[in-house]
């Protein structure tokens, strides 16, 4: 789950983390204000869950009422990769003579924590990465003991950060940390974290993306999450549960088990055809779960045909075929066709039940798919 | 013969008194698994499917000379549970919960370099030696007897390939799932090293999955350290960047890394054939035999 | 540093500990009062540092207004083994229907924590410790992962508490760790932990001392430190910051080093003599400690003469001369005979400096305890 | 011979710009210790007595090829200079700061489990090879090279030990200070078996004190693993149950442990002679030469 830049910010800020002055607002009158009462020149900020708002135009400098207003008008409601704009966030511009880049995320190779540092903040840290990895400082961190204080100077130090600031960005850095573990973040990161001209370090943006499967225990923050999705589509999935990965082909793909859903996609592609989705319906899947299931892929305009593959393990091949012919059986005319391929436990029962008016059964994963990506090709 | 687990594996179950738990002691012991004892703490002094239920792991352990559990705690005490076993301790430690905060594995993950406890999993179907023991909740009537090893971070995927074996009479020494998420106990290459120690496996099967570089490491580890010939699998060809594939692990990140592509080409490197399809797999593996 | 059961029960109950009604009182009027409002039966109970206070009478129950006003009397302003009674703590009186022990300490041995449960409660634990040590279960702590939620279970279990509330048992000795941890404890324990006739538990006494290196870290706790002494000696001793400790001798030993000093000691015992006391001046000692040194074991009245052994290391013999030299200048008759000894670095220089109008000066150790001890002797 | 510090260890000196650590630098220097740099966080780049400092330890050992440390830092923030040294790592540290937080100690005492690094101390005067290093505030004049070992628990008390030796013209291989706190990283045991390994050792003298179990354990030690002879001395002979002595691991619990007769007991069953006098510790040392 991510945070918004200016929910980080608040977390940041209320674990002392120097932050600039700032407002969130949702209209050209509220940036307006805000701006007036921050003071020129001010940031406006579209706070909207996607990379690189910056070169996208979703973020405006404005040095009176006019830009600022001009800005707000400019940002909010646009088209950010898919994701309207809502919500900006309104900040005072700080003037700065270096800009620092420190995070921390899971290193899973390690299974550790890692943090890290940068004198070159500002830009997008996964290309720092790949064009100069010495430029980033790494400092590996015992996830039993915590970060040392010894190890937040040892990476400041070692990024080459200026001896004037060193001790406070390496205090932003133990706050991280300390933020990461306690708020179960995967990532956490300031980019930049500017140094003023009075080497005073301010956080000028922030990302705080927490463990989904830690949310039971940050409510405070599982409430946070803005649940705005790219389309309807993602929004079902949400809804329904599902782990749904919307993609641009138009043969849809119903699986049990994650490794067996991606391996169908890499099938239909194999076999030529272009994959709709990626949706796994899990273990045990039930009747009511066969249904949602059905309805999202048909609810995408793109699907042309469908196949629906499960191995059952603790899933049974005879419930998953009377789930399909129960969801099926509502619809007068089927939207698109539909192939099912049973196997596993009670799947030769599964495969009896089915009804071959409705969908086309084969027995293997490969004819399964290659059927599919046939009737997806005479309906395109 | 087989690796880590057999017909004298003596198994407590953590969380048998839970649905899950108890359904697959249920399945378990109808495949042979020697399951000696639950452990649910308040719930000592009971039985479930006729075992004796203690209040904690080393009391089971104790009492009833179990080596190994498996683990159907939920996620947010599933972790503690891992400790709980690793402590007992026990040699083998099967973790079936999906869903543990990384943050929690991270320390299990310390935890175990500290012990001589093998952990698998979390977030996997568990592990199976064919007609003598299966921890987990892989659907034993697919596996049979034989003697190729077979290492998977993926529950059904496991299951397509071993019926792609199982069909052309082909079986298996052991069948492991290392779990899909992305901090786990046993690594491709411990189950590697292990299959490449037991003299009855003459063929491995390895199957992969975007995110991470446990494949590429893997693949430098066939190369310099295996006899054993190994034909590899792996999923997410078609996956975009940055999405999550179900698995918590499988992401393929913005740099480039964790890509099918890195790992299909680091294992062919290693000398190992990749199938396009599971079916293709199963060819390589006879090609061996 | 030693709270009071108070004041730890104040800790343990925020912390969420279940603790029986009470309130502090410090005069017969507040006793009663707060025996009317908590309603009765109540335990008066003594608020000072010393162990074994019911067996010493610090602890009375009353059932009724009279009894309550008859406990106060008795036992404010009472004398506990050197201590008066100045507040006690009127309590509700608990009915149970067993006492646990529940407490977590340094393993110094190990290095590490560990967690202690007995279903032998309400009896001073280190008596159960020898006569019965296989009643007490015990759990030790990795101090870099904190204790695991199964650990606190476990002890609980293995020492046999009912499972009816080993639940809760359980969480109340996670609070106490995490309270050792978080709060810089060296012991802390609630003796006895009472089940009542619900199965509920209470605690009934709270012990929590707190690691006096430790302090600077927690102020808050640092500030309920209760400046109560035996006697003026001891409070002297923490004024100047000396290590101190009264005995029963009539020989006063100044030395520098613990070990050093504790030599002393034994020496003087091992010649016949007997210690009066134990002063560590610490390295470096300074003309004003000196001075303060020895106005301590003169104003300690069983003192007959005074050895004051230093080995220099990084003390210097000459400046401890000088110091011994000018405090004992100040004085028209110098109150008890002191036999100087100075050995290590500048000891030559030290002893020629040292005047011989005011003190005996001796080369070795063994032949400085033997003079001091003859003096005393002669002085008794 | 001698054991962990000669003429070649090279040392750096955590906390050199404080005031301590400065006039020790000074002193250490003077002996003849090969101090190569300081290490004190936001003073990289200056030099203090000739020696340049580093922002943190990794660095001052690997542009000095530092291999030992001693830490003169403020109890607060001593227990994190010890972990960075370490993690560093080095060889061997040694911790002078009194007054270090016990539950500070505890996890340094965790990571010392993990590392091949020795730590003395904390709360200890340090160590000295005569004639060749010392490192921390040992008076180094007092001392002479020759064939005795030592290892105690206090600081004036070895040197009063020291002195009984060195003035009967009985020289030191190397002396060590464990430290007198409850929780030490090298303890009685590891010197005694480093001094049974070095060949110019001929006798070992051990000054221990009240408090905890280390001398009795010793006297196991000596007991069943040691030829070389070794005389004893105990501190606290008259000291009363319950009070710290100064030192914070000096007390006599209630109980009946740690007292001095229970360590003279253990001490003369294993053969080691134990002195009532300091004096009487350099005759049984003599009667061994």
């Amino acid at each position: 789950m991510k945070l918004h830049e200016y929910q980080a910010k608040r977390v940041f800020a209320d674990a002392g983390i120097p932050t600039p002055a700032s407002a969130l607002a949702s209209s050209v009158d509220e940036v307006v204000d805000a701006a007036e009462e921050i003071g020129y020149p001010v940031a406006v900020k579209a706070q909207v869950h996607v990379g690189g708002r910056g070169k996208a135009g979703g973020i405006k400098l404005a040095d009176d009422r006019e830009e600022a207003e001009q800005a707000a008008e400019d940002i909010l409601g646009m088209d950010l990769k898919g994701y309207t704009v809502e919500e900006v966030l309104v900040e005072e511009a700080v003037n700065f003579k270096n800009e620092l880049y420190v995070g921390v995320t899971m290193d899973r190779g390690e299974g550790e924590p890692v943090a890290m540092v940068s004198t070159k903040g500002g830009v997008n840290i996964e290309e720092v990465a790949e064009e100069d990895p010495d430029a980033i400082a790494r400092e590996h961190v015992d996830p039993a003991f915590g970060m040392h204080g010894y190890q937040a100077r040892k990476v400041v130090y070692d990024a080459g950060v200026p001896r004037e600031v060193a001790s406070d960005v390496a205090s932003v850095l133990s706050t991280l940390f300390q933020l990461w573990d306690d708020r179960d973040a995967s990532d956490i990161e300031v980019n930049p974290l500017m140094i003023t001209e009075d080497d005073e370090v301010v956080a000028a943006d922030a990302v705080m993306n927490i463990d989904d499967d830690a949310l039971f225990r940050q409510p405070d923050l599982a409430e946070m999450e803005d649940e705005t999705y790219e389309d309807d589509l993602e929004r079902k999935a949400g809804e329904y549960g599902f782990d749904y990965v919307r993609l641009s082909g138009n043969t849809g793909i119903i699986g049990n088990g994650a490794g067996l859903v991606m391996t169908t996609l890499d099938l239909v592609d194999y076999y030529g055809g272009s994959p709709a989705n990626f949706l796994d319906i899990g273990g045990g899947a039930k009747a009511d779960r066969v249904a949602n299931a059905l309805d999202m892929v048909f609810s995408d305009e793109n699907v042309d045909a469908v196949v629906f593959n499960i191995f059952g393990g603790i899933t049974r091949g005879d419930e998953v075929a009377k789930g399909i012919n129960s969801a099926l059986e509502q619809f007068d005319e089927i939207p698109k066709r539909v192939v099912v391929r049973l196997a596993g436990t009670n799947a030769e029962e599964g495969r009896e039940i089915l009804n071959d008016e409705l969908v086309t059964v084969e027995e293997t994963l490969e004819d399964a798919v290659q059927r599919a990506v046939e009737y997806a090709e005479v309906e395109a | 013969m087989s690796i880590l687990v057999d017909e004298d594996t003596r198994v407590v179950v953590q969380g048998i008194t839970g649905g899950e738990g108890k359904f697959h002691t249920q399945q378990m012991m109808e495949y042979g698994t020697n399951v000696v004892a639950g452990a649910v703490p308040g719930k000592g002094g009971q039985e479930v499917e006729g075992v004796p239920v203690y209040d904690t792991v080393e009391q089971a352990a104790r009492e009833e000379d179990a080596d190994a559990s498996v683990v159907f705690v939920p996620p947010a005490f599933a972790a503690d549970a891992v400790f709980e076993a690793l402590d007992a301790p026990l040699d083998l430690v099967v973790a079936i919960t999906e869903g543990i905060p990384t943050q929690d594995m991270a320390k299990v993950n310390k935890r175990l370099s500290e012990v001589d406890t093998r952990l698998l999993g979390p977030n996997c179907p568990g592990i199976i030696t064919p007609g003598e023991s299966k921890l987990g909740i892989l659907p034993g009537n697919i596996f049979e007897s034989g003697n190729v090893g077979l290492v998977s971070r993926s529950g059904t995927l496991t299951y397509q390939v071993v019926d792609n074996l199982t069909s052309r009479g082909i079986g298996q020494t052991t069948a492991i799932g290392i779990g899909g998420d992305p901090i786990i106990g046993t690594d491709f290459i411990d189950a590697l090293e292990l299959f490449e120690a037991d003299e009855d496996t003459e063929a491995v099967v390895m199957c992969g999955e975007i995110g991470g570089e446990d494949e590429e490491d893997a693949a430098q580890f066939i190369a310099e350290n295996m006899d054993t010939p190994v034909a590899g699998f792996i999923a997410g060809r078609t996956a975009p960047p940055g999405k999550r594939m179900g698995h918590a692990g499988a992401i393929v990140s913005g740099s480039g890394t964790g890509t099918a592509e890195s790992k299909i080409d680091a294992l062919n490197d290693a000398g190992v054939p990749v199938g396009d399809t599971p079916n293709e797999v199963a060819d390589h593996i006879e090609d061996f035999l």
